[in-house]
């Protein structure tokens, strides 16, 4: 799999999606400083967004964007790691599940019954779960959406054959070399920056928000400590703290523990439109 | 008499027995008798009973196991001093390897049997001998804890 | 500078000579400050906090704001007055200015064969600092020692540092995070200040400490201040240091401290510790750094930069095959330990300055000084042993050095032979190491595993993306070198003594200059045995250099491999105790020691037992290094940077802190 | 080629594997017998995500980041239709400089999604590329102006709300920071830059050879009387439709279809597709066209024609481009940071609901608040599965025009005329499989 040596001249590159929403491959569209220099030092093979000529691999790089949640995912991901040297998973989808792992949390049948008048014709996994559950994975950028510089750091690092530089630190870290001040401590505004790893620059506490752990949980993330600091000193309801965990990248350890032991998303509760639900399916 | 005299010397420049008492030594040297095998010879097989404990005084001895597919693997040398074959006096008495002179060898060899014996009845020589055993067998399985460790092995860094 | 002895008590009175500014003319201050072509750099409110930024006029300057301060809270207030300085320190610290949070230091470029290391340049433009509190000065100071003040000098600092002056500020209020009375920085401004400011109701005392602030005095529209005045402001301070107390004592806390290593409150705290870094960050003193690399997509063009890092973060203390600390509570324990105990061994001073930031601005609100006064009594400390100086380089600046020669030593190993070094490299000594870069890569400390006249040899062991790259460097190829750096082997302890060198995998190549020396003058050693184990009998290096060593110069050549097929007729085991067998004494011997960490105390447990003296057993330690001189923190041991101490120390030296997990 | 004499059925079978440059995957089935169209069906196959779930039960800021997640095209769409359906509920009127700073967030996306789309994914149809990557090879500095002119829009966002995707600045009552004047007058080159571009791309899609198509649909847009709709204004309709924002399902309900994971929408007037969008805007409000883009519009000559011919679509997104640049560039002039940025509210339980303008066209959400102030259901209606069924019709009307040409260009029209819609594919993502099947 993942070698040291430099990916060889052009290396092939695919860009494919599983269920995500597109802002991560869109990164890669929205380096608009690199695109050209990008494609000159790559071979994209495989963009469907961005591109109509196909080939079905061999890649040098797949960049896989999305979780599996579909029965059809599941051969899919497995082909493509055949295919693929080095397999690099973009977005909080790909490595956490992404928001839409809520529903793991949740009785899919009744989500699928709220949302459409006829669940049969629907076909979704009951849990959204991350690329790594299923297959290698070589590397990944974390991220809800990922950043454009850690995408330009990868891509680099991949032509110079040099690890990719992707701190394993908290945000803080940035936060407190970018001069921000803590929210948390200024504002009592309750952050997940302590926990979450770093790649963001910080973004939410810059502008006056508390973190909401779009990049997932950092290596060794004290999520009890932080839980504890904020239903004590916080004096804050145990759901209303679960709720902070129960985001983007709820479902990946130790975020997945805080969710479930607290709260803070539904259990199987049917909601949706009333008025949907009446609605008769029907062809026209 | 000559022979236990020059049992007695050749003890005496082994790790294993110098440091024993001379009323033990005379006893050992009664009980034990000189061995020499030439390179390449199997002293003992893996899994056989062992009948016989051993001091080894000149010469190299590799203790082998066989991993199937790898062949025949070295683990561990008895090294001039040391002792071989201690399965002889712990039950189920059977040689936990294989070994095979890898060197001109000579050394110091007591039946199992007898030396068993000898070491219930004479609790000196019992008390004496012991001791040792637990530190020759102590250190070779401190030893083999640092080899399973495989210290020098180059630790490969994935790219990413 | 802050000295180790017990804390200053308002020994220099605050107000010497003083004078009168009434409020409105501070305006002219800061214009004075600024005709200098200085940037003034001073309080204003930002985002709910007392932040610095560059002012340019008194309206920049927090009016009628106080602050309230407690562990993990922040809030401000309005005092109902008209004061400027009416609270205390605030989240950013002074260092932001002379030690910034990112600082690019090298460009290296790529053109064919040739590279070309380029030092970045610095922002050295004049600062004037409004509004430092006795605590900031103390802090200045600290750095001061750290950057300036040991064997190398970090050119980025002293270029900042040199243009600032400073315009300090009398606390006439605490918080209740303040400590400097315990730490014996504060509350009174005493040093490092070119002009000193008390605030009262209606204006300023001013005082000048330097030349240069006697200059802008003299321009000042100053009147003698009154009795009242002088006594009001004297009354403040001290009220000030009333109210502070002294919350932490601090005679003896070094001793006591590192006496405590396995204390259980360790434990504790690190379950409310989130090691999220934000006290490394917000300490003014705290000064470890780490280097990233950006290179453009061909590779071509490196520019490699320093940013603040944090002995908190899982990383710091990464060697490949894991972390020297990989339990939040072994990072909690190196912070408190470095700032207020090992940091006097290294720097002559306590790295604590009593300023609280880290109290405030801990997000979990976790208290230095409660976690200081929870745990107890004194050890003596570890007995030094002189260090031999290295020549070296500072980061941003290489020297290249040509291959001339690539040989293969094992599947993974290769030895580079480099010329065109500096000389400094050939009067190098055994046991020193260098700094090696190749364009886009992380600079790598390589052992030197020979001298030649013009140049050196580099044995690598291609385990990384950065040694892979380094051993398939082609003959005529470039790449960077700083050193040679570390201390060496005591040889001279060696000479008339046995010498029983035990060495394990790459471990050797450390040693082998150590055996050229003996081979050049055999006669002034006595005994000289080499006990050398690897994997197998194919990762056995120099193996002609083994054979004549022992054939040739009476050197006592022992091998041993881990494991080995029936066709090796050598020894099988561990090198541990291959010396174990055989009567020899170790009284008159002194041993050198390089292998893996484990391996190096397994062998001196077993020297010891042979009667070699802990002071005669020299190891030489790895740990995650990125400066080599000891300016990047990250390998910290103690008391000790094993690339500024070490990498050789005796065991005596080490003391219990040898092999102990987690330090 | 099938023969009329004969009775023998003869069976043709088109397919292009999924389609390429647009947002998500879908598919399409299309038959026809004896020349008739008889199913033009638009499926959509995209995982089922669940929003309108994963809301329920989570405060109204928690909802405005979830659903920003929909589509990471238009984020920015999908925060401005929930923050101003909360802020009707709840009464909280916002500080007029945030509500400026709203209008300009807004252009910042429609400019990033309408070059993205203009040059990087329909303008090869026209030019005959298979990407823009392609098509850079022979026209590197029209794509490096396009990216240039795409990265303007993006800094816009960024500027406002941390990063051009998922962006993290809006809240209820206001924003939760306001950029600094400097911030904003810093960026006016590259927006000035990408206003003259702006202009010449009218210019530029005006000149490219639009395929014939004649279908004059229901068009459906906001129309404000003193502003180009954005986030605000009345829903109307080219045929007298005028709700309130918030009373979209007054007139509109949505239905599912089998075969599709998306909900389509309908009219309750039962009078058929309607079509939503760039075209639908300038149609319905054209005339509160900032002046240089209505300037633009007169001199490409498309007035008229993009009524009718979906293809020219692509004209009135660059209109809208010119209008975007410059409406920034007047806030920007204007731009004083609020009093308030954020303007303190207190939760009500009832119906939030609202209706803005997306890069695509009308986007309706609609949330039921309970006592607690958590979201009690939710309704999105994405302006994608409002067009399917226009895209639907038009297939029909475009059909019959490609059923005689060889099958690669029939297949490259049919995509192309649905890029023309610039499906959002991702927020109802579908993957698109073309099958033409004729007896």
């Amino acid at each position: 799999m993942a070698s040291n040596a430099p990916v060889t001249a052009r290396p092939r590159v695919g860009v494919v999606k599983f269920a995500s929403c597109d802002g991560c491959q869109l990164t890669l569209l929205d380096l608009e400083d690199e695109l050209l220099a990008v494609v000159d030092h790559f071979e994209i093979v495989d963009f469907p967004e961005a591109t109509s000529s196909r080939s079905p691999g061999p890649y040098d790089v797949l960049f896989v964007e999305g979780s599996v949640s579909e029965p059809a995912h599941l051969e899919r991901i497995v082909e493509l790691r055949k295919q693929t040297r080095h397999l690099v998973t973009i977005g909080a989808c790909a490595t956490a599940g992404g928001i839409q792992a809520l529903r793991n949390w949740a009785d899919h049948d009744a989500f699928r019954a709220a949302v459409y008048t006829n669940p049969e014709w629907v076909h979704s996994l009951a849990r959204s779960t991350p690329i790594a559950e299923h297959v290698t994975v070589d590397a990944e950028l974390r991220g809800c959406p990922i950043d454009p510089g850690q995408l330009v750091e990868l891509l680099t690092a991949l032509t110079t054959g040099r690890r990719p530089q992707l701190r394993d630190e908290a945000v803080c870290m940035e936060c407190k070399r970018q001069g921000v001040v803590c929210v948390m401590v200024s504002k009592g505004t309750p952050c997940l920056g302590q926990v979450t790893q770093t790649g963001c620059g910080a973004i939410c506490p810059r502008f006056g928000r508390g973190c909401y752990g779009c990049f997932g949980p950092r290596e060794q993330a004290n999520a009890a400590g932080l839980t504890r600091h904020l239903q004590m000193a916080g004096d804050r309801p145990r759901e209303e703290v679960g709720r902070l965990f129960a985001g983007f990248t709820a479902y990946s350890e130790p975020f997945r523990s805080m969710v479930t032991e607290l709260g803070g998303t539904r259990t199987g509760r049917t909601g949706g439109d009333p008025d949907v639900a009446a609605t008769t399916g029907g062809r026209r | 008499m000559n022979e236990s005299a020059a049992l007695i010397a050749a003890l005496n420049t082994s790790w294993f027995a110098s440091g024993l008492s001379e009323k033990a030594q005379t006893h050992l040297a009664e009980l034990g008798r000189r061995f020499t095998a030439e390179p390449g010879t199997e002293l003992f097989r893996e899994g056989e009973t062992s009948d016989t404990f051993c001091i080894l005084v000149h010469g190299r001895v590799a203790l082998r196991t066989l991993v199937p597919e790898r062949g025949d693997i070295t683990i561990l040398t008895v090294e001039p001093g040391d002792i071989y074959l201690w399965s002889a006096l712990v039950p189920p008495y059977r040689a936990s390897s294989t070994g095979v002179a890898i060197e001109p060898i000579e050394a110091v060899i007591f039946d199992g049997a007898m030396l068993r014996a000898a070491l219930r009845e004479d609790c000196e020589l019992a008390q004496a001998l012991y001791p040792r055993m637990l530190v020759a067998v102590a250190r070779r399985l401190y030893a083999t804890r640092l080899q399973m460790l495989d210290l020098f092995a180059s630790e490969q860094v994935k790219t990413w | 500078m802050v000295t180790r002895t017990a804390p200053l008590r308002g020994h220099r009175p605050a107000l010497e000579g003083p004078a009168f500014l009434a409020r409105p003319d501070l305006q002219v201050l800061i214009d004075l400050l600024r005709e200098d072509g200085r940037r003034v750099v001073g309080p204003t409110v930002s985002d709910g906090a007392i932040v610095f930024d560059e002012i340019t006029s008194m309206g920049d300057l927090p009016q009628g704001v106080g602050d309230e301060q407690s562990p993990g809270r922040y809030r401000l207030r309005r005092r109902g007055d008209e004061r400027l300085f009416g609270y205390v320190v605030g989240p950013t610290a002074w260092k932001k200015w002379t030690f910034p949070s990112f600082v690019p230091l090298t460009r290296a470029t790529k053109d064919g064969h040739k590279v070309t290391f380029t030092p970045e340049p610095t922002d050295d433009r004049p600062v004037a600092f409004l509004g430092a509190r006795a605590c900031d000065l103390a802090a200045i100071g600290v750095q001061d020692g750290v950057f300036t003040g040991t064997s190398f000098v970090d050119p980025d600092y002293l270029a900042r540092r040199a243009q600032v002056f400073v315009v300090a500020v009398q606390c006439t209020t605490a918080a209740s995070t303040c400590f400097c009375t315990s730490m014996g920085t504060g509350p009174e401004v005493s040093e490092g200040h070119d002009i000193v400011l008390t605030e009262l109701d209606t204006g300023f005392l001013v005082d000048a400490d330097s030349t240069a602030g006697r200059a802008i005095l003299e321009k000042l529209p100053l009147r003698p201040a009154t009795a009242a005045e002088q006594y009001g402001a004297a009354a403040t301070v001290a009220a000030v240091r009333a109210r502070i107390g002294d919350p932490v004592p601090a005679s003896g806390l070094p001793d006591r401290l590192l006496a405590q290593l396995d204390h259980p409150r360790w434990a504790q705290v690190a379950e409310r510790c989130i090691t999220c870094g934000n006290c490394t960050l917000a300490c003014p003193t705290c000064f470890c750094t780490t280097l990233s690399q950006v290179t453009d997509l061909t590779g071509g063009d490196a520019v490699t930069s320093r940013s603040w890092d944090s002995c908190f973060s899982p990383g710091f203390a990464k060697v490949a095959g894991g972390s020297f600390r990989s339990r939040p509570r072994d990072r909690y324990r190196q912070w408190l330990t470095h700032k207020f105990a090992t940091w006097w061994d290294q720097f002559g001073s306590s790295g604590c300055v009593g300023c609280g930031r880290c109290i405030t601005w801990c997000p979990v609100g976790i208290d230095v000084r409660e976690e200081l006064n929870a745990i107890a009594p004194a050890v003596p400390l570890v007995p030094e042993t002189p260090i031999v100086e290295p020549v070296a380089a500072t980061p941003n600046d290489f020297v290249t050095a040509r291959v001339v020669a690539s040989r293969q030593e094992t599947v993974d190993t290769t030895t580079l032979s480099l010329t065109g070094t500096d000389p400094a490299f050939a009067q190098g000594s055994t046991g020193q190491f260098a700094m090696v870069a190749l364009p886009g890569f992380p600079p790598l400390p390589i052992s030197i595993s020979r001298f030649l006249p013009d140049g050196i040899e580099l044995t690598i062991r291609g385990a990384g993306p950065a040694t892979k790259a380094m051993c398939a460097l082609q003959i005529g190829e470039q790449l960077g070198l700083r050193g040679p750096l570390g201390n060496n082997w005591p040889l001279d302890r060696a000479v008339g003594r046995d010498l029983v060198i035990v060495t394990g995998g790459i471990g050797l190549a450390p040693l082998r200059p150590v055996l050229h020396a003996i081979v050049a003058d055999r006669r002034r050693f006595g005994d000289v045995k080499l006990f050398y184990g690897a994997r197998t009998p194919a990762d056995l290096l120099y193996r002609d250099e083994l054979e004549r060593w022992g054939t040739r110069h009476g050197i006592d050549v022992s091998l041993t491999v881990d494991r080995a097929g029936p066709e090796w007729t050598g020894r099988v085991g561990i090198v541990t105790h291959l010396f174990d067998q055989g009567a020899w004494d170790g009284a008159n011997t002194i041993a050198f020691v390089c292998g893996p960490e484990r391996m190096m105390q397994a062998t001196s447990t077993t020297l010891a037992g042979r009667g070699v003296p802990a002071s005669r057993i020299y190891v030489t330690l790895e740990r995650h290094m990125e400066c080599g001189i000891g300016l990047c923190g990250h390998c910290q041991m103690g008391k000790y940077f094993v690339c500024r101490d070490g990498p050789v120390f005796s065991i005596g030296q080490l003391g219990d802190i040898f092999g102990r997990e987690g330090i | 080629m099938s023969t009329a004499t004969k009775k023998i059925v003869e069976e043709r079978l088109y397919e292009v594997g999924e389609l390429t440059r647009v947002e998500g995957e879908g598919s399409l089935r299309l038959r026809v017998r004896d020349g008739e169209v008889v199913e033009a069906r638009l499926g959509i196959f995209e995982t089922p995500r669940y929003f309108e779930q994963l809301v329920v039960g989570r405060t109204p800021d928690e909802a405005i980041d979830m659903v920003a997640r929909i589509c990471g095209i238009c984020p920015v769409a999908y925060q401005m239709s929930a923050s101003h359906a909360f802020e009707d509920l709840f009464g909280v009127r916002i500080d007029p400089s945030s509500r400026a700073l709203r209008r300009l967030f807004y252009c910042g996306e429609w400019i990033e999604s309408h070059a993205l789309h203009i040059y990087l994914l329909h303008a090869p149809d026209f030019l005959g590329y298979p990407s823009a990557i392609h098509m850079a090879a022979d026209h590197r500095p029209l794509v490096e102006q396009a990216l240039r002119m795409k990265k303007a829009g993006n800094r816009l966002v960024t500027i406002l709300g941390g990063r051009p995707i998922h962006p993290v600045s809006v809240r209820v009552g206001g924003w939760s920071r306001a950029p600094r004047v400097a911030e904003l007058r810093d960026h006016r080159p590259a927006l000035e830059e990408g206003l003259a571009f702006a202009q010449e791309t009218v210019k530029i899609v005006a000149g490219f050879t639009m395929p014939t198509f004649a279908r004059e649909p229901r068009v459906v847009s906001l129309r404000h009387a003193a502003e180009y709709p954005f986030s605000d204004g009345r829903i109307v309709s080219s045929d007298g439709v005028d709700l309130a924002p918030s009373a979209w399902r007054d007139a509109f309900q949505e239905f599912q279809v089998e075969g599709s994971n998306a909900l389509h929408a309908r009219s309750l007037d039962g009078k058929g597709p309607y079509l939503v969008g760039p075209a639908a805007r300038v149609v319905l409000a054209g005339d509160q066209l900032h002046p240089l883009a209505k300037e633009a519009l007169a001199a490409s000559g498309y007035a008229k024609l993009i009524r009718t011919n979906i293809y020219a679509s692509i004209v009135a997104r660059a209109v809208e481009l010119v209008h975007a640049f410059a409406e920034a560039i007047d806030i920007i002039d204007a731009y004083r940071p609020p009093s308030e940025t954020l303007v303190p509210w207190q939760s009500r339980p009832g119906v939030a609901a609202w209706a803005t303008e997306a890069p695509r066209g009308l986007l309706f959400h609609r949330y039921e608040v309970d006592e607690a102030g958590r979201i009690k259901s939710a309704q999105i209606v994405p302006p994608t599965s409002q067009n399917q069924a226009a895209i639907e019709a038009d297939l029909v009307v475009a059909a019959k025009e490609v059923l005689d040409m060889p099958h690669e260009a029939a297949t490259h029209r049919l995509e192309q005329m649905i890029r023309s819609y610039d499906p959002c594919i991702s927020c109802a993502t579908h993957f698109l499989d073309l099958t033409i099947e004729e007896a």
